[in-house]
């Protein structure tokens, strides 16, 4: 689609092994302002892997990450990348289990909140304006995500599903440039799957967050995706619309050979 | 059963985010507060006031310091006496040598206490799990060594210094128990609002966030390294005033031996007692912690004229332990979940959900 | 120079000492992913019911006593197994660190009220006349029981690397389903580990106490054998070794030649500020597993 | 009275006045929160959304549908097409399309207001078939982005307009409201009618204005009364109680954050005024004995001893008779123990007068709510008499009877024994259909379709509809309500349909209710796969059959009923559904329909045989529709 736009995040030739096996060879990937793009592959084709690269999570052994135009320093944080922009989902949850579901939520937010710990510890004044204004941020989220009635129950309670929305809210609480989501489908029946993709559809349209997805099912991915970026072992073999991929000799070999072995 | 929560409406977050958004729980606060304030002082005897109640606010507060760092951030520290012994030395070095007020060398110890604490945090930027809890024993030892042999940090000998005549604004003297149990009150009472107030705040998610999952918090843009610092500051600043208010009003002396490696450990028995990351669990922790001995005593006193105190150190450690354990198995968040269990059920009476 | 080496060998003597303490908290590491706290208590524990046995109730022959003692560590390692750990498997490690702590509070409670808090002098007859090996003084004493740590460690690696037992033990340190698999139930493995540990803390017990006389100070040795823990590697058996004669070395060195200039008595911190310093440049310790995190 | 406000209008401006700004009009849960609205900003929205509405050319007697759930924003729209003279068409938000497009189609709605995008759907899917609808204005955007039509416009947006329009036309507004007379059409309430199409019944401001100043004097109620508007904006009750009653006392009203948290968020506002149909009791005491039922023994035990002690109070209160010491100590223990935590779980602790109307309610329900210390009472009212005929006054309460005329009516029953009144709130007429209103007016009067007599108190009391009320072949009469209603005190019991006109003996269809029964099954590990396979469980039989005994127990009490104790039963195959008909969407069972659809269940109770196989027609909320075959057991029961 618009691909004249500059990009919001464009890896150039990432590469990066673990103990000599190579996870990423020569990857690179634009993502759009403003699209959803999704990376699919079969399992241990290096999809999560790059999530974690885009990140900071994992550093690229070679290859640069370039921001918003700016090449990124390979020693950055992952917090000051969050900072600047990019919040993620992971695969298999990971929520705070010790807090409630408002209370991860508003995790989303710590780094929009400056009251120092002196006038948190009185809780007064800034620092109570700041809670206030924050939690109202967070009630949007929580009435966007339709989980009002979960609000105070522990995260360690909550059923799969709601975690996973909860995990999103997180997310979306920080106010993204670039939302990275790791299978938020992941072990969901059809129903919890269709909200999911009108919450992460919603998002992208309604609140203009640039999305990057890994997800299996393809029929969501197909339905929902500006663009696909297909990894194999590592390897980027396939990129383009979906029209395109679902054409794609060598994706279907691909899916094909996972389906074999 | 006996809450009434019907029409407890919120119409602004400031009320609901209130520390005791349920009526009942409000009046029971203040009933706390007014039996605190008003009660204990007029009410009971000297012997209950300088031995258990002062006490217990004390180790409450170094409860609550030990919980900041292990029940909310989740970094084990079992040397954390030792922060106690720098605040009570920092704070009678700041008083007895330097005169200042009282009140301020008192949070100064603390805060003398909160920068040693926070080198020996250091170690947490890179060490997880037992080997931090472990390098945490350091401190311990290193300070008592420290504290034993530089003798111009123990002015005394065997780290022993005698608490000089206390006046509190430079003129009310602080002579009889009751005053000393208002000074430890009010500067309970304020630390442990400050105390609530951060831990229920954006600071105290950021712990949870990293005692939960670290690295999901640091994705989330929490900064590990300043957080975690900064709970071992707190951490080892309530220590640090706790360890002060001890020798000032309770020992009279600061004494290393008050502070040496039995009560680091005892100080972690009762945040697992009372209940891991929260405020109440401070309380009946170190509550449980000074009353067993004292409780002990009185059942054995009924059948014994004098109870030797070695059989009493015994009976105490056996049921210690066993609690830890018992609690451990059957509710590792100890009397505050109890609590709330029973709360919830009060609160649904007669209605099971 | 002899003088220094004096230093040294007595300072490798105590290090075996330590090494030994310090296996007991590796096996049981190893097999239950448990920091168990209780190591010192068991110490002291063994070191009372030995005494109690030899001299104090009953005068038993030493073989004997010494017997008597292992079984009651045995019953003790049954006792924590099924009844302490059992519940709580599969709770967060932290949970059952806590636990040791409970455990070694009842431990002292119970062995003092059994045999007295005061302290007891214990004699194996073992004569502390100093000898000349190689121009060295060393006493009789320490080399005696030197050996028998010596033993016990090559024995306990021994037992680790060869036997059918000691490869599934440490298969169930790797990976409990494999250790299923193998043929080793869990709670079997902890329990033997247990016992095993149990055999050490007495061994420990007894060779401190010796020195010391048995008195609850002994559990402090166990926190002595912490940093060579954590400077060895919480997972590591020859690590165990290797920090505890370096840790042993390094405090009487130390004592000996910086002591002096800041005040002495620097042995009560000086393994751990060695391991501060080992730590910062090796989070696992020399040869501990690194914990590698997966999203 | 010329200095009293008539139009609804006007009142909102009084209010404005009346009250301080820190008074609150209306609370909404929203965020988490009750946000709050003085009188000054629901006057402010409403004149906005007025004026945005006359600049989209919305004029004087002009209709405007409203659809949703109960919305501040939603009354206000009622307001803001009544400020313009225009009259509001509230829509049952659960109707089927067929329904909604008879009354939008009907009432010539030009302008349609929805509350979201479920709403919006079937307006538009209207405004294909209706092209009459130019406007359809929705209030919550979601999922509403790609809607893209001149038509369509968001409810802000309107307001924007209206803004803009206020400033181009000042007075405009004041003008409008000014020309707006207490005998101009306020309302066209549809009823959804036991049989035939909705008749549109006229509403006039006057009516509302006065039943309401009737109601609040009845009662004394004011400004202080929190009120919970929780029912279908569409049913008259609620515009008398949410709307007409609280503008003209300046009640408090709140809107809960979705119907499927209102009793949460009732336990949260603790109303002080309670309005609902007997369906909305039933439900609540059904969800009270499920949860008792999962609860520690200790727990039952307690709570069924006092229950009692609580009901042998309440007989003595209801008639005045002095209560034995030692129960009043009971009961306070009670109330300590058990009445007092159960109000407050309910939200009822705070409650000064409830009422129970819209059709009878079952005695036993009645002193249920009494006993536990809830000033429950019942209210006799019709959609054509604005809900306003007669109701209950406080110290004179009888389970059995509707109580005394309300101010300013008069009651007259028939020599055919059907009730008739004059009410201040009787309608001007059926919206377009003439004879219609002929037929239900006689001479001023109007007719009830009730049949009741005047009891010795002068209580009206309802034995039933008119034309239900029957003989069975030995001549007793058979009063099927009085019957089902009797039945529906079970928690097991959800719907319940009594035969018996000219039949040797009385036989009953049962719906069970599927919450409560699961439930009971499920504690008892019995297995089932769907509601047709648990209601024909031998287990579940057996327990229905103790139910349908103790109301043979009790009806073999009454002198005149003793003879109508019910004989034989089945348990349907399915829950009966608006949606196919078989009851309005007030839940009023449309026997004819029934009769006709079952007849052969009804011949198979009444040939003896035990079991009778049936095929029915489901339809769901979207049209679809699916058969379900089945074989339903009947049972005989013992009568006394």
């Amino acid at each position: 689609m618009n691909e004249k736009k500059e990009p919001l995040l464009r890896a150039e030739n990432i590469h990066i092994s673990f103990g000599g096996l190579k996870a990423l060879n020569d990857v690179s990937l634009e993502i759009y302002p403003g699209e959803i793009m999704a990376i699919i592959g079969p399992n241990g084709a290096g999809k999560t892997t790059m999530l974690n690269i885009i990140n900071g999570f994992y550093k690229q052994d070679e290859g640069r990450i370039i921001f918003e135009g700016k090449k990124r320093s390979k020693k950055m944080k992952p917090n000051r990348i969050a900072a600047q922009g990019i919040a993620r989902t992971f695969q298999n949850l990971a929520l705070f289990r010790g807090m409630s579901a408002l209370g991860n939520i508003m995790m989303g937010r710590t780094m929009k909140m400056h009251a120092n710990i002196f006038s948190q510890a009185l809780y007064w004044r800034f620092s109570q304006k700041e809670e206030i204004e924050h939690r109202k941020a967070v009630e949007h989220i929580i009435d966007f995500l339709q989980i009002q009635n979960i609000r105070r129950t522990p995260a360690s309670t909550l059923p799969y599903g709601l975690q996973k929305r909860v995990e999103l809210g997180r997310a979306l609480a920080a106010e993204p440039k670039l939302l990275l989501l790791d299978e938020p489908m992941a072990g969901m029946n059809l129903e919890e799957k269709e909200d999911i993709a009108r919450y992460v559809l919603d998002a992208n349209e309604e609140l203009g967050y640039t999305i990057a997805l890994i997800e299996h099912d393809m029929g969501v991915v197909m339905d929902i995706c500006d663009r696909i970026v297909v990894l194999d072992f590592g390897n980027k073999i396939a990129e383009g619309t979906p029209e395109e991929i679902k054409s794609n000799q060598k994706v279907i070999k691909a899916y094909l050979g996972e389906a074999e072995n | 059963m006996f809450y009434r929560e019907c029409s407890n409406f919120k119409d602004s977050y400031a009320s609901d985010m209130a520390i005791f958004p349920i009526p009942l729980d409000r009046w029971g606060f203040i009933f706390m507060l007014f039996m605190a304030f008003v009660v204990v002082p007029l009410f009971t005897s000297e012997y209950f006031i300088t031995n258990i109640i002062i006490p217990f606010y004390c180790f409450a507060l170094a409860a609550f310091g030990l919980n900041v760092l292990a029940g909310y951030a989740g970094q084990i520290s079992i040397g954390h006496a030792a922060f106690m012994a720098v605040g009570a030395y920092a704070s009678f070095n700041l008083y007895g040598r330097l005169g200042l007020p009282l009140v301020p060398s008192i949070l100064g110890g603390g805060l003398i206490s909160a920068a040693v604490g926070t080198i020996f945090g250091l170690p947490s930027l890179r060490i997880k799990g037992f080997y931090l809890a472990i390098s945490t024993l350091a401190s311990q030892f290193i300070i008592e060594w420290v504290i034993v042999h530089w003798k111009w940090v123990s002015g005394g000998v065997f780290g022993t210094i005698e608490a000089p005549k206390m006046f509190l604004f430079g003129f009310i003297p602080l002579d009889t128990a009751v005053k000393k149990y208002y000074l430890t009150l009010c500067l309970m009472t304020v630390l442990m609002t400050f105390g609530k107030n951060l831990v229920r705040g954006q600071l105290g998610r950021n712990w949870m966030a990293i005692r939960d999952v670290d690295f999901a918090a640091e994705i989330i843009g929490v900064n590990l390294y300043r957080d975690k610092l900064i709970a071992f500051a707190v951490s080892t600043f309530y220590a640090g005033v706790a360890g002060a208010l001890i020798c000032f009003t309770y020992v009279g002396a600061a004494n290393i031996e008050e502070f040496n490696v039995m009560v680091s450990f005892a100080m972690m028995g009762m945040i697992i007692v009372g209940g891991l990351g929260t405020v109440l669990g401070s309380f009946l922790g170190a509550g449980f912690f000074v009353m067993l001995p004292i409780g002990i005593n009185q059942f054995l006193g009924s059948f014994m004229d004098v109870v030797p105190a070695d059989i009493l150190a015994n009976i105490e450690s056996i049921l210690f332990g066993g609690l830890i354990v018992f609690f451990l198995i059957v509710e590792p968040y100890g009397m505050a979940r109890l609590w709330h269990t029973i709360k919830d059920k009060m609160r649904l009476w007669p209605f099971p959900y | 120079m002899t003088f220094f080496f004096e230093v040294l060998v007595t300072g490798l003597m105590v290090g075996i000492m330590y090494s030994l303490v310090a296996l007991g908290f590796v096996l049981i590491f190893k097999a239950s992913e448990v920091f168990n706290m209780a190591q010192g208590a068991m110490s002291l524990f063994a070191g009372l019911a030995l005494v109690g046995f030899l001299d104090q109730y009953l005068q038993l022959p030493l073989w004997l006593a010494l017997l008597c003692t292992v079984a009651v560590m045995t019953i003790w390692a049954y006792a924590i197994v099924f009844i302490v750990l059992k519940p709580l498997v599969a709770r967060p490690p932290l949970m059952l660190f806590m636990a040791t702590f409970g455990v070694a509070y009842l431990m002292e409670g119970i062995g003092q009220s059994i045999y007295g808090t005061q302290a007891k002098g214990l004699n194996l007859g073992i004569p502390d006349t100093p000898i000349v090996i190689g121009g060295i003084f060393m006493s009789t004493f320490d080399l005696f029981f030197t050996g028998v740590a010596a033993i016990l460690v090559i024995g306990l690696v021994w037992f680790f690397q060869k036997t059918r037992t000691g490869r599934a033990l440490r298969a169930v340190s790797d990976d409990h389903e494999a250790a299923l698999s193998v043929g080793i139930p869990l709670l079997k493995a902890w329990t033997i580990t247990w016992i095993v540990a149990g055999v050490v803390a007495t061994v420990a017990g007894v060779a401190w106490g010796t020195r010391l006389g048995v008195q609850f100070s002994l559990t402090y040795i166990a926190l002595k054998s912490l940093p060579v823990l954590i400077i060895g590697g919480l997972d590591s058996i020859p690590g165990a070794i290797i920090a505890g004669l370096i840790v042993g070395a390094g405090e009487n060195l130390g004592e000996v030649f910086i002591g002096p200039y800041v005040g002495g008595g620097i042995q009560t911190f000086f393994p751990y500020l060695l391991a501060l310093i080992v730590l910062y440049f090796r989070p696992y310790g020399l040869f501990g597993k690194e914990i590698i995190e997966r999203v | 009275m010329s200095d009293i406000s008539l139009t609804f209008p006007h009142i909102l401006l009084d209010n404005v006045r009346k009250f301080p700004a820190s008074k609150i009009a209306m609370r909404e849960k929203e965020y988490g929160i009750w946000q709050s609205y003085s009188w000054q900003d629901c006057l402010e929205q409403v004149r906005d959304l007025a004026l945005g509405l006359a600049a989209l050319g919305f004029k004087k007697e002009d209709k405007m549908a409203i659809i949703g759930d109960n919305r501040p924003h939603l009354y206000w729209g009622l307001a803001a097409c009544q400020c313009l003279g225009g009259v509001p068409v509230p829509l049952y938000q659960d109707a089927i399309h067929k329904e909604l497009h008879y009354i939008v189609d009907h009432s010539e709605c030009k302008f349609a207001l929805a509350e979201d995008q479920e709403q919006t759907d079937k307006l538009m899917h209207l405004k294909e078939e209706i092209p009459g609808i130019e406007y359809i204005i929705y209030n919550d955007p979601r999922g509403l982005r790609n809607y893209k039509h001149d038509w369509l416009i968001a409810y802000t947006d309107v307001q924007e307009m209206g803004r803009k329009f206020g400033q181009e036309n000042p007075d405009y507004f004041m003008n409008a409201v000014n020309g707006v007379k207490p005998d101009d059409m306020s309302l066209i309430a549809y009823t959804s009618g036991t049989t035939g199409n909705p008749k549109g019944v006229m509403i006039t401001h006057r009516m509302i204005a006065d039943c309401s100043r009737g109601f609040l004097e009845w009662d004394n109620l004011d400004e202080t009364e929190n009120i919970m508007a929780y029912l279908p904006m569409a049913w008259i009750g609620d515009h008398m109680f949410s709307y007409g009653q609280a503008l003209t006392a300046g009640f408090t009203i709140n809107c809960p954050e979705s119907t499927t948290t209102t009793f949460h968020d009732q336990r949260e506002i603790g109303p002080t005024h309670i309005f609902a149909p007997p369906r909305i009791w039933e439900n609540i005491l059904t969800q009270i004995m499920i949860k008792i039922e999962d609860s520690a023994w200790i727990k039952q035990k307690a709570f069924h001893y006092f229950m009692k002690v609580a009901n042998r109070v309440e007989k003595k209160r209801i008639v005045n008779e002095p209560v034995p010491f030692a129960d009043r100590i009971l009961y306070a223990i009670g109330r300590i123990l058990i009445y007092g935590p159960l109000l407050d779980n309910l939200g009822m602790s705070k409650v000064k007068v409830a009422y129970t109307a819209g059709e009878a309610i079952g005695p036993e329900i009645f002193e249920f709510y009494r006993s536990l210390g809830i000033n429950l009472k019942q209210l006799y009212g019709m959609t054509e008499s604005c809900a306003y005929v007669s109701m209950q006054k406080d110290g004179d309460i009888d389970s059995e009877s509707v109580g005394p005329p309300a101010p300013g009516v008069e009651i007259k029953i028939s020599d055919s024994g059907e009730v008739m009144y004059k009410s201040p709130g009787n309608f001007i007429g059926y919206y377009k259909n003439p004879e219609g209103t002929v037929e239900t007016m006689e001479n001023g009067w109007l007719l009830s379709g009730d049949a009741g007599y005047i009891t010795e108190r002068g209580h009206l009391k309802i034995i039933d509809r008119a034309k239900d009320v029957s003989k069975l072949n030995d001549g007793t009469m058979f009063a099927p309500k009085y019957i089902e209603n009797k039945l529906k005190f079970s928690p097991y019991i959800k719907e319940c349909v009594a035969h018996g006109m000219s039949q040797d003996f009385v036989a009953v269809f049962i719906d069970i209710d599927f919450g409560a029964v699961a439930n009971w099954a499920e504690r008892r590990q019995i297995g089932f796969t769907s509601y047709t396979d648990l209601a024909q469980k031998p287990e579940i039989y057996d327990l229905i059959y103790n139910e349908i005994l103790r109301v043979n127990k009790s009806l073999s009490q009454d002198e005149h009923l003793k003879n109508s104790q019910i004989k034989r039963f089945l348990l349907l195959h399915k829950e009966l559904n608006p949606d196919d008909s078989e009851i309005t969407r007030t839940r009023k069972v449309r026997r004819g329909f029934i009769a006709e659809k079952y007849e052969t269940l009804i011949n198979a109770l009444y040939e003896g045989k035990d079991n009778v196989d049936v095929e029915a027609k489901v339809t769901y909320e979207d049209g679809r529709t699916t058969t379900i075959k089945a074989n339903l057991k009947i049972r005989d029961v013992e009568i006394y």
